[in-house]
């Protein structure tokens, strides 16, 4: 007697139910990053993201603003890492195409942990002399409420993060769409802070991880998840965590293209082309 | 003499890596942010040196990261006084120890755009000894005011903060922070830097003595520790400048 | 090259430790209870525990007030589940002897949550207009900060919780430390919210649990444990999850003892002197 | 016949588990709090009723409980409209459907102490559906006005309230509740109770309609589900009840 779980589906169809204009969860580099179904949504292209890095972009979110799919990022930061600079993000950024919500990473996480509670707000040391504050006119600043009387205690609060969209790549789901993530658990907390999840898996196996008490401590219970598609190696080019490394010749060669508009062109071509059949 | 132990050619990456671990000494838990290779080996340094008591975590490591609650864990850690030192860059450093990560010009960064705060704005609250490292050292780079402060060097009485900066180590010299003037104090400068020197790269105004004296150089023992085990460490998370810097690449 | 870990003790040398008058969470009599810790500081006994319940008690709260351990209890609730009411806990309540301090289970969570994250204060849904806002003087209602302008949403903030020690037992620690715990994750939280963290495990293992991912997922880091004592059975008469089941005969003949002064002085002698060596 | 379908022969506990799941019908996720057998097995009926569309989630149980990130993932969960129903019963209930899980007379509960509030205080107005539920309906649990406020039946608008009471299932009957009134009625009475024997036995005036028609019993079909298969379910979690009610006992 097992409940109804997520649908098991293709990545094409996993990034059709992305819709124009919502706001999404992604994961950065060192986490599961969901590469296959990203080039799905770099083909149509999707259009008005509002990215919310988990806390940084890097590739993933470089390709999705030179493809034109993004409107704002809110983020802690974008990069490539050893990569350098993301050449597509400093582009938008400089000519004002897209918008810019910076944070903090502890401000991305407890915005999402408010939204895994359900209270509309949660306070956060640090921040205040920030600039961020200036840039952040949602962040506030007010007197912690259970200070000692007289006691001044300015401290930050920040509204929940309820992205519409979470999506990443893990090693493996289970049958019952289970979704195995490890210690990566900004992921978990991706999955219950999100109105839906969607996830793409190195392979579905036939088994029950909530059955297994070592597994099912590093689980997803299938209630986030609103459905899966299998993808082996759908982390490339980026690596996954315990599974591959990243591939850097194609970092890099990503990295060198993105440096110019025709450069990106082309590999977006190139890419979609490949990955996506016509 | 060995290469190994060779004094007489150390390096800037080095005399960075011996001067910061000297700063950490006797701490407990030393955490590192990703992409940190110089940082990542002065702690690996203090820990070897330690014989162990110093804890050292290090974002992107698969050996030496500690944490099991995801992202967040880093910033609860901190949050909950076990973290006793942190790093931190800046596209612009200042004098008041304000940095910036964010950008040059109007926000967000229309002449120039760096990758984001990370979690500067919280970390330079929160950690009791934060130190600031920028192997560049212009006054491009170390201005009299930031363009964007990321996290501010200091904070009026009323706002909460335990941590801060503590130091100023880059490529020319070693800078000491003092909280309730706001202001660095030149503590050395490099071997073969005059104070002079220092002052022409510098943006921004700071106290120094009389006499500047020179940075410390490693001794042999300390460099063949580094050359060796400690490499061989910071090879598991930073290959690339583990084998720039030393020719050491992972054991297979 | 690893950091020192915590100490390994026996679990006399472990409830030494726990100083009178201290805060200490200790988990539900479901999760891990270290039960042959506290037969030690029942045999002391340990005086003026303010206890905190994550976010019931159970058994060993019930044994603790009835040796006259306690000064305060801090829960959700205190109760023998199936086994009926606490009665060493309900004659403290009123005789008068315990302070009582009602919560409600996610008020619980939610303040540790608050001192895991090193913030002052935390809000919940929920709880105005319980009488729980009357007793409860350090919770208090405000207007959210956040909310739209003119808008009125009051809304409940919670002090952080952060307990002197947590206390609880675990299936298996390695030899660095690390302590496995499973989905009982609720013992992790007490782990990053208290000053101190003593554990009691069935085994200490030869291993690394940081070394294999999917033991690493459940498994609260030795950083945050301050000390470790070998205890097979330690739960006992309790059960401890994934492991084993509950002792019901050696609950109910407790819960039996405990209705009356004298039984529980009688069963408090036997235990102590079977437990605990002169 | 079968005794497993002998609906000549049905007990309470079986009248007010049916009355319980038909309240569930159609939902997405159903939540059961520890030590309660009666909802568990509405919540178990229900999910075998919908072959497996509702969810059920039973804290205590080790095959139905989903959760991986601790005690407070149900709070959670709740909080993010993830629970479409939960079940919480009383000491005392009144009859705005105040209920009261701490004790009598002034607090702590001086006179009778019970366990304490639980998740009631959260749950109670987050969670869209709560089944309010008592076997014993006397005047001494059915109050007209609780001595202690664990939750509160209602709230002023200005308050964030997406929950709150749905019904009251007790060994006699079942009252529905109207939030915008405050107030009961009563459904049904159980077969074999009169609308008078009800009045007597709640300390609370609530609304009744003219005629109080009887609480459906269940068919053979629902009997045979209840007595077989979910038995067996819920002898898993809650063993004793099982064994009780259906002399049903785990499968070894």
């Amino acid at each position: 007697m097992t409940s109804t779980g997520p649908e098991i589906v293709s990545t094409a169809a996993l990034a059709a139910r992305i819709p124009d204009a919502c706001s999404i969860a992604l994961p950065p580099d060192h986490s599961g990053c969901a590469m296959a179904v990203v080039r799905h949504l770099l083909a149509r292209p999707v259009r008005d993201l509002h990215v919310v890095c988990v806390p940084a972009g890097g590739f993933q979110v470089d390709m999705l603003i030179g493809a034109g799919c993004v409107a704002r990022v809110e983020a802690a930061a974008v990069s490539l890492g050893e990569h350098g600079l993301p050449p597509r993000f400093v582009a938008a950024i400089k000519s004002g195409e897209i918008e810019m919500w910076e944070a903090t990473c502890p401000a991305i996480h407890s915005g999402l942990q408010a939204a895994e509670k359900g209270i509309p707000f949660i306070p956060l040391r640090g921040i205040i002399g920030s600039d961020l504050l200036t840039v952040r006119p949602d962040w506030k600043v007010i007197e912690n409420p259970l200070a000692e009387d007289g006691k001044r205690d300015p401290i930050v609060v920040l509204p929940a993060i309820r992205p519409d969209f979470a999506l990443f790549h893990a090693p493996k789901a289970d049958r019952h769409g289970n979704v195995w993530i490890g210690v990566r658990r900004e992921m978990m907390l991706m999955a219950h802070a999100a109105r839906e999840t969607l996830v793409s898996v190195e392979r579905i196996e036939d088994a029950d991880f909530m059955a297994d008490p070592q597994i099912a401590a590093g689980t997803i219970p299938a209630l986030y998840v609103s459905a899966i598609a299998e993808a082996p190696n759908g982390a490339w080019p980026v690596g996954l965590f315990n599974t591959y490394t990243a591939d850097q010749e194609a970092l890099a060669s990503y990295a060198a293209a993105a440096r110019s508009d025709a450069g990106f062109a082309d590999w977006l071509e190139a890419t979609v082309r490949a990955s996506v059949p016509a | 003499m060995s290469v190994a132990s060779d004094i007489t050619r150390v390096s800037t990456s080095e005399i960075m890596i011996v001067t910061m671990a000297r700063m950490l000494d006797g701490l407990r838990h030393v955490a590192v942010g990703a992409s940190s290779p110089v940082p990542g080996s002065a702690a690996l340094l203090t820990r070897a040196r330690s014989k162990g008591y110093t804890r050292v975590s290090i974002l992107g490591s698969r050996k030496n990261n500690p944490f099991t609650d995801g992202a967040r864990e880093l910033f609860d850690c901190a949050g909950q006084g076990r973290i006793d030192a942190f790093f931190l860059s800046g596209g612009q450093i200042d004098g008041q120890a304000n940095i910036n990560l964010v950008g040059i010009g109007e926000h967000p960064g229309t002449k120039a755009r760096f990758p984001g705060s990370f979690g500067s704005a919280h970390l330079y609250f929160i950690v009791p000894r934060v130190i600031l490292f920028r192997e560049e050292h212009t006054p491009r780079v170390l201005v009299d005011k930031v363009d964007f402060v990321s996290a501010p060097g200091v904070s009026p009485p009323e706002v909460y903060r335990p941590g801060g900066p503590y130091a100023l180590v880059t490529g020319l010299a070693v800078f000491r922070f003092d909280r309730t003037t706001a202001r660095f104090t030149l503590e050395s400068a490099h071997p073969g830097v005059t104070a002079g020197q220092v002052r022409e790269a510098t943006g921004f105004d700071y106290d120094a003595p009389a006499e500047v004296p020179v940075t410390p150089t490693p001794d042999a023992a300390t460099l063949a520790l580094l050359r060796g085990p400690v490499a061989e460490a910071v090879a598991e998370t930073y290959p690339a400048f583990a084998a720039r810097t030393w020719g050491v690449s992972l054991p297979t």
